[in-house]
């Protein structure tokens, strides 16, 4: 057998993310996949000791470009814990809130990112129309597209009127409606040929790897850390979305689910949204340790933090989804399967390597 | 396969999405952080409120030549500084900064009735 | 009643060749971003794109590229006079099939991996489209007598009513050289990096673009001989460019509706559809002549 | 010097020198008495082969005919040619009894045996009483001399390399005995006109393989040995067969005979025809019989290039193409030839692609080629039959070029991988030229094979769906000679070129041949004139092939090798004319981080894969043959020609 190494990655910008698998290929055929990490390692966790914890929120928000709202809602969480206070409900609604329309426009990019590993442009191109809008309401109540800077230690920065309210409903509806107008795509000949089959996790591997999030609840495994009702999620009716195709296939059609799930999940909040406050203020010591953990639209996220007493905090530990996605994805690649599927497989995992090296 | 093309034929005939940006700009949401801005300088005291509560560390306030200056790479448009300022000097707007060539600070001084007005920019 | 083009014509054809193709791409780009809701380049941005190319100052690995890519080059060029001045279609047909080799040797030469991956899937690509080709061009043989082009002028009917079948086949030929989904293998972005091309650079890359706009005339060309209305030469020519720019349409519809597929699916899917169609339709004719001649 | 004499004695130079000299070199003493018989063989044979074409050109009606009666040998009295050819027969046969007994080839045994008494009862017992003897006949025709100058010539630069080759290797005397001898065997072939004269040489020649594939005397090559022999003696008893069936049903004793038959055919002849062509497959190792060419790998690199290329093979080619002016009074067999040679053609080029043993891969393209050739001659119209002619003689330099340059990596560098001569462009530029060469002279235009290829297409109007195998077979021919070629380029940065040091006895032939393959493709022209229109008229067929200033024109098309050949050069040139500064040199690209430098592949193993595809190929190639054969059974049954 004559093998050829292919480097996949990390620095080249079509491929997903800066990861790099060393491909070892007979043909097409993968062979061996080898993983290296750590290319983008920016010293986020050290600046988080360095900095004022309320800063941190804006740095926490800098670890992932795609999940602002997760990563700061675990932050000042966890912070909040510490210092034993409580978000007010309505600011608890607005995290909620945030959390979904991030889980959306993430998904939707996703959805797009893969219609572009797969040579589909046109799906690439309209789902990103469609993301968009979500964005566009993001930035209608945050003031910003990518870093929306709401949360807060105790609550959030921005109240939401009831004019937003109703524009997000309907910006509810549009994305509702242009989810079923490209829904059809999914039944697509060449798409099922791309994805069908390919990346097969089964459960059992799915847990013994650790899988989390979509790709773990594509793979059977009923897990949604939302079901633990931190935030508004507790007075929110919802099904963790699980299927069982455990291929690229299933992680398409769970993310593809999850959209409609969030869609339904802000309805509610707007519904249920309750007035009062939006920020508790504080000036407790933050003095001992925290582990707070959000579902990100890639999983779990997982914060730990620790305080001394004094004005900055002695640790923050961040775990990031993709971190306890690298090894099913290396289980998945080294199943065997071609050198055009390497894209698919480690897209469908939703890989964001530079939240994980931070 | 026949769902796309519904989708691509339709939008043959649609308007565009895209817009050729730097002719054609979208008018900014309102409440958008688009970039900050020392608007009304006439009323700042100095206090220095601004530059403590920035994370990044972009404002620098110079009491003595009565002058505020920003970083504009350092500046993250979270709007901290908008929020902390007592006498409401601070504004951001809704549009986002030009692409720039070179590092400038973005230096915006107090004018003072009888002294010669110094250059907004530098 | 035969109809010659003159050898103006022909040698302004042939110049304009690369510009004609070049037009069309631009114009591929312009549709192809209104089909996804966008702006799109201007209609001059492969030629744009080329100015600047050249501009660039070139990274090379080696001069046994260059040769490749001006052998590349010079192959198509040459194809592309002939077709122009009505030679043979088989001969025309080789050369094509000729610069495809050098410009895998191009990719091969280059001792990188998505070089060689590319190299690798233009020679899968290879063996899906040449078979369909030869019998296009064969089948095309068969009901004119003759190879040569200028003799598609002199039937009595246009070839797509004796043999539509194989143009539907050529479809396939046509998105595997204009880099379209679902065939877009060779050059797969997301999977290998523009593969063949990824080693050039500059000028030499621009020239490799140059190539691809003679590709698209030819092909182009090669599948509009099918639209000849014999006799008249100004419907010739409306409907040889009405077809071309129909074709291409139907290309981009299709590149904008379907995602890339494996090279083994490409394989099977050239071998089922493009060669049983052209050898339906051979039958087709041959068995309505023999219906004929015996009736 | 008269003519008849002249003609003798150029006919002697080709057959009997090469043949007398292979005897002498069984016995000669030394090295050096070796090198001057081997030298006296091939340049008599090469002067013998010129002279004797040069002769064709002034003989009446292009041919030369002679008829050999009885000789007068002291003590013997008067003996008839045909006497000394049917005694020599039988001495062989008994020959390959002994022979197939101590290897225990048991059913080449069995065949042998039932073969001999054949022979014997036919020549002394049938033919005796039904007064159906005949003088032997020699009949040389542009044909044959076409086939005469190619083995002569590229056989005789095949034995010039041979000697380099061979130096210092064991049993060199009976290797070049072989070796020598096979050159005089083959043109003697060509040039038989009668039937048993034919089978005799052709006997001859299955017995010089068989000891030439043995010559290592290993396991391995005697196993192979062992099956070449098997098989090529299955095929001389279909020739047997063929003679037996013909001299009894039709009377026929000949080639030409059966050539030129007009009127009313019996059904006999039929399977006669069809028995020599099975004959003529088996020696072309077409499916399913392509085992013993590719098992005759295992002899030394020279033995490879003279069976693939000149000899041995082409003289399956050479019946075949003789034989096909008949085919048009029995369409079934041209047509079940036509699709066993294509048939061929498409298995072996895309068996080809899984294959990295770059004599693997060399035998499977002879065996491609020799059935795409078989292929056209099934086709016989006139355009078919030129077409052929010319793949046989550009394939037949191409191949021995190319050949001779695997076999100089292997002598020099042990290797027939393809994959570790990757990047040899930077190592050995001198002998990878020379296989890139070869390798763009079998697959890209203007060379002669691309021509032959464009012909056949053409040609293959008259059996549309031939074309299919055809288009299939050629894109799969391109594919693993592009990838072979693209091992040899690959390095990942310009080398300093050495100066490169190459025997003369290695880089004359590989030389002489570099330049008749590109040459003679400059000149194709020339060639259809003086070779193949002639050969083609020779054999009873028009001529459409016109070859007017620098364009060969078919009846419909035309090529201009010249112009294509010069247009590219020119670019070529172009190119080389580019400096490229070493501040504009960089690495590959991979993403990022140094290339781990492995590279290699291709080959398609889960699709393409001997173990994966053989079995159906083998499978089918059995079906063809046996339903070749039965056509010509059940037209002996129903007694009536098909």
């Amino acid at each position: 057998m004559v093998k050829s190494t292919i480097t996949f990655g990390p620095q080249h910008p079509v491929f997903p993310e800066p990861i790099q698998f060393i491909l070892k290929v007979v043909d097409e055929k993968v062979v061996l996949a080898e993983p290296q990490i750590g290319y983008v390692h920016r010293g986020i966790e050290k600046a988080f000791e360095l900095n004022d914890p309320k800063d941190n929120i804006f740095l926490a928000e800098r670890i992932c470009g795609i999940c602002p709202a997760p990563h700061t809602t675990a932050y000042v969480r966890g912070v909040e814990s510490l210092m034993g206070i409580e978000a007010p409900p309505r600011a608890k609604y607005i995290r909620t809130i945030m959390n979904e329309l991030n889980r959306i426009h993430s998904h939707i990019l996703w959805a797009g990112l893969l219609g572009d590993a797969i040579g589909f442009e046109s799906y690439f191109m309209q789902t990103w129309n469609y993301r968009e809008k979500v964005l566009d309401a993001i930035e209608k109540i945050s003031g910003h597209r990518v870093t929306y800077a709401m949360n807060a230690i105790g609550g959030v920065r921005r109240d939401m009127t009831n004019e937003q309210l109703r524009g997000l409903e309907k910006t509810m509806d549009y994305v509702e409606s242009s989810l079923e107008n490209i829904e059809d795509v999914m039944k697509d000949y060449t798409i099922k040929k791309r994805t069908q089959g390919i990346g097969i996790l089964t459960e059992e591997e799915a847990r013994r790897d650790g899988a989390v999030g979509p790709t773990a609840r594509a793979s059977g495994i009923s897990q949604d850390l939302r079901t633990s009702g931190y935030d508004a999620y507790g007075d929110l009716k919802f099904e963790p979305v699980v299927v069982n195709n455990c291929d690229s296939y299933g992680r398409f059609a769970v993310r593809w689910q999850e959209l409609k799930q969030s869609i339904d999940l802000i309805r509610q909040c707007i519904v249920k949204m309750p007035s009062g406050e939006i920020l508790t203020k504080s000036n407790n010591p933050m003095n001992g340790e925290a582990i707070s953990r959000v579902e990100a639209p890639r999983g779990e996220l997982f914060y730990y933090i620790k305080g001394n007493g004094s004005k900055k905090l002695e640790r923050v530990k961040v775990r990031t989804p993709t971190f306890a996605n690298i090894i099913p994805t290396v289980t998945m690649l080294s199943k065997g399967c071609q050198v055009a599927d390497v894209s698919v497989i480690v897209l469908s995992m939703d890989p964001c390597i530079s939240c994980t090296e931070r | 396969m026949p769902g796309m093309l519904k989708i691509i034929f339709g939008n043959l005939f649609k308007k565009r999405a895209t817009r050729l940006y730097p002719f054609e700009k979208r008018a900014p949401f309102e409440n958008a952080r688009g970039s900050m801005d020392f608007a009304h300088m006439e009323n700042c005291i100095f206090c220095n409120l601004c530059a403590k509560n920035c994370p990044p560390k972009a404002i620098t306030v110079d009491r003595a030549n009565k002058r505020n200056a920003l970083d504009p790479l350092r500046c993250i448009q979270c709007g901290v500084c908008a929020e902390a300022c007592p006498k409401k000097v601070i504004e951001m707007r809704g549009q986002y900064n030009e692409p720039c060539y070179a590092k400038r600070t973005h230096v915006a001084a107090q004018v003072v009735k009888c002294a010669q007005t110094p250059p907004e920019q530098k | 009643m035969n109809f010659q083009p003159s050898i103006l014509f022909s040698i302004l054809l042939s110049i304009a060749a690369p510009f004609i193709g070049m037009l069309i791409l631009g114009f591929d780009r312009k549709i192809t971003a209104r089909m996804q809701n966008r702006v799109g380049p201007p209609i001059l941005q492969p030629f744009y794109d080329v100015v600047k190319l050249f501009g660039k100052s070139e990274l090379m690995v080696k001069k046994a590229q260059i040769l490749f890519a001006l052998m590349f080059v010079g192959t198509l060029l040459l194809s592309t006079v002939l077709l122009c001045f009505g030679g043979d279609l088989l001969v025309i047909f080789f050369l094509i099939s000729t610069g495809m080799i050098f410009y895998t040797l191009g990719a091969y030469s280059v001792k990188s991996g998505f070089s060689f991956i590319g190299g690798n899937r233009e020679l899968y690509q290879m063996l899906a489209y040449e078979p369909i080709f030869m019998l296009t061009v064969f089948s095309v043989g068969l009901i004119t007598k003759s190879f040569r082009v200028d003799q598609i002028f002199g039937l009595e009917v246009p070839l797509v009513a004796i043999i539509p079948l194989p143009l539907v086949s050529m479809m396939i030929v046509f998105l595997i050289k204009m880099q379209k989904s679902p065939f877009d293998i060779s050059t797969a972005h997301t999977e290998i990096i523009s593969g063949p091309m990824i080693e050039y650079s500059g000028g030499y890359l621009a020239l490799l673009k140059i190539a691809h706009w003679y590709e698209i005339f030819l092909v182009i060309g090669i599948m509009s001989l099918f639209f000849v209305v014999p006799g008249n030469p100004v419907l010739t020519v409306v409907s040889m460019a009405a077809a071309g720019l129909a074709i291409y349409f139907v290309s981009i519809i299709i590149d904008n509706v379907t995602a890339r597929v494996h090279w083994n699916t490409m394989l099977r899917l050239s071998a089922a559809i493009g060669i049983t169609l052209i050898v339906v339709n051979v039958a087709i004719v041959y068995i309505v002549a023999y219906i004929a001649g015996g009736a | 010097m008269d003519g008849e004499s002249a003609k003798i004695t150029a006919i002697a130079l080709t057959t009997l020198a090469p043949l007398l000299a292979g005897l002498l070199c069984y016995i000669a003493p030394g090295r050096k008495s070796r090198n001057v018989l081997i030298s006296a063989g091939i340049v008599s044979a090469m002067a013998g082969s010129v002279l004797l074409f040069l002769l064709l050109r002034g003989s009446p009606g292009h041919t030369i005919r002679i008829e050999l009666g009885s000789v007068a040998i002291p003590g013997l009295g008067a003996i008839s040619a045909n006497e000394i050819i049917t005694i020599a027969e039988i001495t062989l046969a008994a020959a390959f009894i002994y022979l197939a007994a101590r290897i225990k080839a048991f059913y080449a045994l069995a065949l042998s045996i039932a073969q001999l008494g054949a022979m014997i009862w036919y020549e002394f017992s049938y033919a005796p009483a039904h007064g159906s003897e005949h003088a032997v006949r020699i009949l040389i025709d542009y044909w044959s001399g076409t086939m005469c100058l190619i083995v002569s010539i590229i056989g005789s630069l095949i034995v010039i390399y041979a000697v380099k080759y061979m130096e210092g290797q064991h049993s060199q005397n009976r290797f070049f005995a072989y070796f020598v001898g096979f050159l005089g065997a083959m043109n003697a072939a060509v040039f038989c006109d009668s039937l048993a004269a034919f089978l005799l040489f052709w006997e001859i020649t299955t017995l010089a393989s068989y000891m030439l594939i043995k010559h290592e005397q290993n396991t391995e090559s005697l196993q192979n040995a062992k099956r070449a022999f098997q098989l090529n003696v299955i095929g001389g008893a279909g020739i047997s067969a063929a003679i037996i069936v013909l001299g009894i049903a039709c009377n026929i004793s000949s080639l030409g005979e059966i050539a030129a038959l007009e009127g009313a055919i019996a059904p006999a002849l039929m399977l006669g025809v069809i028995l020599l062509c099975f004959g003529a497959i088996v020696k072309s190792a077409q499916v399913p019989f392509q085992s013993w060419l590719l098992g005759a790998m295992v002899a030394p690199t020279p033995v490879s290039a003279l069976l693939h290329s000149s000899t041995m093979v082409k003289l399956g080619i050479y019946l075949i193409i003789r034989l096909s002016p008949a085919f048009s009074h029995f369409p079934a067999v041209g047509y079940m030839l036509a699709l066993i040679g294509g048939f061929s053609f498409v298995s072996t080029a895309i068996i080809a692609i899984s294959q990295n043993n770059a004599k693997k891969v060399l035998a499977y393209s002879t065996i491609g080629n020799l059935g795409l050739i078989i292929m056209l001659a099934g086709i016989h119209t006139s355009l078919a039959i030129s077409a052929a002619i010319i793949l046989t003689i550009f394939h037949a330099i191409s191949k021995a070029l190319l050949f001779m340059g695997v076999g100089v990596v292997q002598h020099e560098m042990h290797t027939r991988d393809i994959e570790d001569t990757e990047g040899m462009i930077a190592k050995r530029p001198l002998i990878a030229t020379i296989i890139l060469m070869g390798i763009v002279t079998m697959i890209i235009p203007p060379f002669g094979v691309f021509v032959g290829k464009y012909m056949a297409i053409q040609a293959s109007v008259a059996a549309p769906w031939m074309m299919i195998l055809l288009a299939v077979g050629s894109a799969a021919t391109v594919v693993y000679y592009v990838k072979w070629f693209g091992r040899l380029i690959s390095t990942d940065r310009e080398m300093e070129r050495k100066p490169e040091h190459m025997s003369t006895l290695f880089s004359t032939p590989l030389a002489a041949l570099l330049a008749g393959a590109i040459g003679l493709s400059f000149v194709i022209v020339q060639v259809v004139a003086w070779f193949v229109d002639p050969a083609v008229a020779s054999m009873g067929y028009d001529v459409v092939l016109q070859a007017i200033s620098v364009e060969v024109v078919t009846p419909s098309g035309y090529i201009s090798s010249i112009a294509i050949g010069a247009s590219m050069a020119a670019v070529l040139l172009a190119g080389l004319m580019i400096k490229l500064d070493d501040s504009k040199k960089t690495r590959p690209y991979s993403c990022g981080i140094e290339f781990p430098g492995e590279l290699g592949g291709m080959y398609m193993h889960g699709y393409a894969g001997e173990d994966k595809v053989n079995k159906y190929v083998n499978f089918a190639g059995i079906a063809l043959i046996m339903i070749f054969v039965a056509i010509g059974i059940i037209a002996m049954a129903v007694g009536k020609v098909m």
